[in-house]
């Protein structure tokens, strides 16, 4: 007449190994570190620009490390896997219902991809690389 | 009607055994079962269960995706074993466990008291905006009002939501998919005013503040609920609350 | 148990992945031109500047930056949980710090262009 | 051995439990109620309810017209104040859900909508889509959540009834997760504990479906009523028993015979609607009895289609096209896909008639009270005789609400007057039912496998007590009854971990279902007649001067049950022609 029910613990550093699902999102967190990393990079970036001309240019010399090249590379490879991850869930976060229809992800995820090539194309020609 | 379908195959199960009475820990134990391809694979394990070992646990009812008892991880995926079709899994091995981040009572049988607790919590009732007794008929509801939140109705509390999302199994706190998704429906719910008292569980840290969006939830749900958007609306919708309490305040007084 | 204070972080965060996943792969592809010394027009130092001088190029390096930086300091604090590390309060003191800092940084850094 | 005290307690958790239990806390407050299920409520099978309930709301119905489908529809076996009562009750439960939160389609303005069902004059069914069931279920659960007075105990399988004085005053039943034995001692006790059709090989019933409340109080000397009616639902899956709403009939959906050829127009149905526009009462929307009748009817003309799962009919939904079958019923698409892995968009579905709904039950009168004082009884498990001989498609999940709500206003007043027990008595009943337990446990010498027995019970109960039944099978099938009743008691049980011991609770379940079983086939060979769902070849008419009467069917112990009779209540319908032939009349 004994329960003795069982436990079993989760491996708190190794859990997403269990399952390529837990891999996809890890590989999303990862991102993160890219982004935020860049982020502080256009920091210093602004920080150089408001420095003056020799400082710009000096940050601009510092980009072409090979260092730096390996981590732009990188840093465009996860950016991209974070906005495609992020416009396929964003239609959870916000429904949009059209008389009786909830309107279907598909459409909600599309007008993010269609908004997103628009406005790289736009700040690509602001630019001026065309 | 073509008919490989009720081809014969033996299928290996390797199930975990537990017994409290006499193991000191779960151990997997694997059965040869004669089966026909388009069992499911709760009708291998009752084929087990009559035929070669009655002592297996593991609960079942309906055999029809619906009351939600048979949930277990089927290769390591969390399943209804009622739904889950043998026609679609090839392999000679399947592997079965009890549902991921529940304690084992027994064999495949888990402990289910967290969840039942949390459901409570969340007040997943009705509680009227402006109240109305049945004799003066139905509140009135359209279609489009009715499509808000009848997603989250079909939740059918096979728990293999939490067996799925890794933030349950690390923070066992968790008030988990399943809960805030109910509470959610209600919320969404035209006839309903309760939103602040749910909001005081589910806008909490062990509420929504939980879940880091994982998405694990939506993908295993057999019944298309989609927790993962019920648990990010929560969020919207807390964080609008959040600025107006503490920024706007004059815009509520 | 009380309603959580974390909707004020996460409200940076959701605007925050909306505009980094909007914006950050073309800004990233535009630094990678200019790392291969390709450098586009628009990104000399006349133009950069004369850019982020004028209110409108102010408000719109800030809302890049300051909602980026936010949201990644929300998204690292649970990256590191994810890995394992517990220590949620330091490491949320420390993401959040820098966030700060850097925010006050930026600012300065647009006060003087 | 633990006791718990309260002063209602409940066996079964599932539309008539639930119901029960918060009509308890609701109008009488101050008792302590208890509401014990062998699995959490959720998991009942009421959730398996696909079609909906009736209940007159619109102008252009009326209580005469739902009454009189009712006791046409039951054959008129039905009492006729039951019934009077279930649908003046019935859209007050209905519209109670809807303020409870329960998610009824709706038509465009707002207000509820309705769906026709078979043998039903005028559409009245309150549906919501196709999970009717599993809505008023959950509804009822989470609606039950908020009330602290209802003592809920999850996982516990009642045994035995405790009866001290001609009162019932508890029962034991069995903590499954540990195994224990507790008592629960109560002013007075409800029965909501569900069907028991499981005790047929092929079935639309869910695992649960053991008849553990009928056993329960016919082994406590209440009798149960009217066993022989067994209704069989036209439309299952044949290799799964799985069902197929009636509402796949009622969204316009047609049976073929092999040469795909509507037959039902042969069988008094008539005349052929066009295909995709049904009219009620007619034809696929004639009542389950009559068409489950007809399909047997082409099996035995070789009308049949030979499947792989043997001898069908052909359900046709393709006319109804993707996107109606994807909006009235995706559940059943689900299902097909899942099962037969085919889809009905492309595909005919073989379909065979199943067991479904048992109309029997324990004895109640229409303020759901047993026979045995201190007793009440409500859902499927109870016979208030409002389904007659054979219950129309949607009246049940009504019956569940509104009885289950009757009898917790009887219980309550019952309590309130009742006497104190003999607790020695009770107590000495409670450590027997213990014993029974560990002597299963202790057993060496036994040599009955609990899965062979259930197996010959299927056989037996399929060869004889099925849709046509004879004399002869009928007293074949209650002679090896008897036999396995008697060899029950000497079964073995391997599994003797007292911890969540299922092997345990099938052999509770086996035993249940062999006293139910016997109770169907003794009953139905005494009933020498035909109607309703009991129809034998061999007196193939209805008796009215000898048979209007309720069939009531008493334990007696390892012997067959005795049978006695208990006349009809006639009101105002006298008995009639069930008609189902369009407008001919
Ligand atoms: C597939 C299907 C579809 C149906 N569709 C419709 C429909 O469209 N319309 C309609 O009107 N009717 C329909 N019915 C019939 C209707 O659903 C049932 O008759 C009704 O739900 C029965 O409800 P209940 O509360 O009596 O029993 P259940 O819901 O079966 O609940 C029984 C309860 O008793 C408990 N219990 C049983 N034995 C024990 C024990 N020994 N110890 C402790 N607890 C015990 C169980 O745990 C459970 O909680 C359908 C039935 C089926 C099977
Ligand atoms: S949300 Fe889905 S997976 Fe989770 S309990 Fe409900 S039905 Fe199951
Ligand atoms: S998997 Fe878990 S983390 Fe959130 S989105 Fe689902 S609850
Ligand atoms: S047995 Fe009911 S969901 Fe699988």
């Amino acid at each position: 007449m004994s329960r003795r029910p069982y436990v079993r613990e989760v491996p708190p550093t190794s859990w997403y190994f269990r399952m390529p699902r837990y891999m996809r999102y890890m590989a999303r967190e990862v991102t993160s570190i890219f982004i935020g990393i860049y982020t502080m990079i256009m920091v210093f970036g602004l920080a150089a620009l408001a420095a003056g001309p020799e400082r710009w240019d000096a940050f601009l010399k510092a980009l072409q490390t090979p260092l730096s090249l390996t981590f732009h590379w990188l840093a465009l490879a996860f950016a991209l896997y974070n906005s495609f991850t992020w416009f396929n869930v964003a239609p959870k976060a916000l429904p949009i219902q059209v008389g009786e229809e909830l309107m279907p992800d598909i459409v909600v995820a599309g007008g993010h991809y269609v908004v997103w090539v628009l406005l790289s194309l736009f700040i690509l020609f602001w630019a001026g690389v065309f | 009607m073509t008919d490989n379908r009720l081809a014969a195959r033996q299928i290996e199960l390797e199930i975990l055994r537990y017994d409290p009475e006499k193991d000191q820990e779960p151990h997997f134990e694997r059965y040869s079962v004669p089966c026909i391809n388009e069992w499911c694979v709760l009708d291998a394990l009752n084929h087990l269960k009559d035929s070669i070992d009655p002592t297996l646990a593991y609960r079942w009812s309906c055999h029809m995706q619906v009351c939600g008892s048979c949930g277990m991880m089927i290769n390591g995926e969390p399943k209804l074993a009622c739904k889950a079709m043998l026609r679609d899994y090839p392999d000679a091995v399947i592997r079965i466990e009890p549902l991921a981040h529940f304690p084992v009572e027994r064999d495949l049988v888990s402990v289910a008291d967290d969840f039942m607790d949390k459901l409570k919590r969340v007040k997943p009732y009705l509680i009227p905006g402006k109240v109305r007794v049945p004799t003066e008929g139905e509140y009135k509801q359209t279609p489009a009002q009715l499509k808000r939140y009848r997603q989250f109705a079909m939740c059918i509390n096979c728990m293999l939501c939490y067996a799925a999302c890794p933030e349950y199994g690390l923070q066992p706190k968790f008030i988990g998919p399943a809960a805030i998704s109910l509470a959610h429906r209600y919320n969404q719910d035209s006839r309903d005013g309760g939103r602040d008292e749910r909001q005081e569980e589910i806008a909490t840290n062990e509420g929504v503040w939980e879940c880091t969006f994982v998405g694990a939830c939506s993908e295993v749900c057999p019944k298309h609920v989609d927790p993962a958007a019920a648990l990010q609306q929560v969020k919207v919708a807390s964080t609008v609350d959040w600025y107006l309490e503490h920024f706007m305040s004059w815009v509520k007084k | 148990m009380a309603k959580s204070n974390k909707p004020i972080i996460w409200g940076t965060f959701a605007a925050g992945g909306e505009v980094v996943s909007l914006v950050t792969p073309v800004i990233i592809l535009l630094t990678l031109l200019a790392a291969y010394g390709r450098i586009p027009a628009g990104l000399s130092y006349e133009h950069l500047h004369a850019f982020a001088a004028g209110w409108f190029g102010k408000l719109v390096l800030f809302v890049v930056v300051f909602l980026s930086l936010w949201s990644q300091a929300h998204r690292l604090r649970i990256t590191c949980f994810d890995f394992g590390l517990r220590a949620d309060g330091a490491v949320a003191t420390l993401f959040y710090a820098i966030a700060a800092a850097t925010s006050v940084w930026l600012v300065m850094i647009l006060a003087k262009l | 051995m633990e006791t718990i005290q309260t002063d209602v307690a409940i066996i079964g958790a599932g539309g008539a439990g639930l119901r029960a239990a918060i009509a308890l806390a609701q109008e009488s407050p101050k008792l302590r109620i208890a509401l014990i299920s062998k699995v959490y409520p959720m998991r009942s099978h009421t959730c398996a309810a696909e079609g909906g309930a009736a209940g007159v709301i619109k102008d252009n119905d009326s209580f005469e017209q739902h009454f009189h489908d009712t006791v046409g529809g039951g054959d008129w076996l039905c009492d006729q104040d039951a019934v009077d009562y279930h649908i003046h009750e019935a859209p007050k439960e209905l519209m109670q859900l809807e303020h409870w939160g329960c998610p009824w389609n709706r038509e465009d303005n707002g207000s509820v909508a309705v769906r026709p069902f078979g043998g039903m004059k005028i559409e009245r069914t309150w549906f919501a889509a196709d999970k009717s069931g599993f809505h008023i279920l959950h509804t009822l659960f989470q609606t039950s959540l908020q009330f602290p007075q209802i003592q809920r105990y999850d996982e516990y399988f009642a045994t035995d009834l405790l009866v001290d004085d001609g009162r019932c005053q508890g029962f034991t039943a069995i903590e499954m997760k540990s195994g224990s034995m507790r008592r629960f001692k109560a002013g007075a006790v409800i029965i909501a504990g569900g069907g028991a059709s499981r005790m047929f090989p092929f079935n639309t019933n869910g695992a649960i479906k053991t008849g553990d409340g009928m056993a329960m109080a016919y082994r406590a000397g209440a009798p149960l009523k009217d066993m022989e009616f067994v209704q069989y639902h036209p439309t299952g899956l044949p290799n799964t028993g799985t069902l197929l709403t009636e509402a796949c009939r009622g969204e316009g959906g047609v049976l073929l015979n092999k040469d795909n050829y509507r037959f039902l127009q042969d069988y008094g149905m008539g005349p052929e609607t066009p295909k995709g526009q049904p009219v009620l009462k007619t034809m696929e929307l004639g009542p389950r009895d009559r068409v489950s009748q007809a399909i047997w009817g082409e099996m035995q003309k070789g009308r049949a289609v030979d499947t792989p799962w043997g001898k069908c009919v052909w359900l046709d939904l393709r006319h109804l096209g993707e996107k109606k079958i994807n909006e009235r019923l995706p559940f059943v698409r689900d299902i097909c896909i899942s099962y037969l892995a085919m889809d009905p968009v492309h595909e005919m579905i073989p379909i065979v008639p199943v067991v479904h709904y048992m109309m029997g039950g324990i004895h109640t009168d229409t303020k759901a009270a047993t026979s045995l004082p201190g007793l009440f009884a409500a859902g499927e498990c109870a016979c208030v005789s409002i389904n007659g001989a054979n219950r129309l498609g949607s009246n049940s999940l009504v019956e569940i609400l509104v009885f289950g709500r009757r009898a917790a206003l009887s219980a309550a007043e019952y309590v309130a007057a009742a006497k104190p027990g003999n607790e020695a008595a009770l107590v000495a009943q409670a450590d027997a039912s213990q014993a029974r337990i560990d002597e299963l446990f202790a057993r060496s010498s036994g040599t009955e496998s609990i899965a062979g027995l259930r197996k010959e019970m299927h056989e037996t109960m399929g060869d004889g007590a099925g849709i046509y039944r004879t004399q002869e099978g009928l007293a074949k099938t209650s002679a090896k009854l008897a036999e396995l009743r008697r060899r029950y008691q000497n079964i073995k049980l391997h599994d003797k971990s007292r911890v969540y011991n299922t092997d345990l609770l099938t052999a509770l379940e086996l035993g249940n279902m062999l006293d139910c079983a016997e109770a169907v086939a003794v009953s139905g060979r005494e009933r020498k007649e035909s109607r309703g769902a009991h129809q034998r070849l061999d007196f193939t008419a209805r008796d009215d001067d000898k048979y209007l009467r309720h069939s009531m069917a008493y334990f007696n112990g390892l012997e067959p049950p005795r049978i006695d009779y208990r006349d009809v209540v006639i009101t105002t319908s006298p008995p009639g022609v069930r008609d189902y032939s369009g407008e001919k009349k």
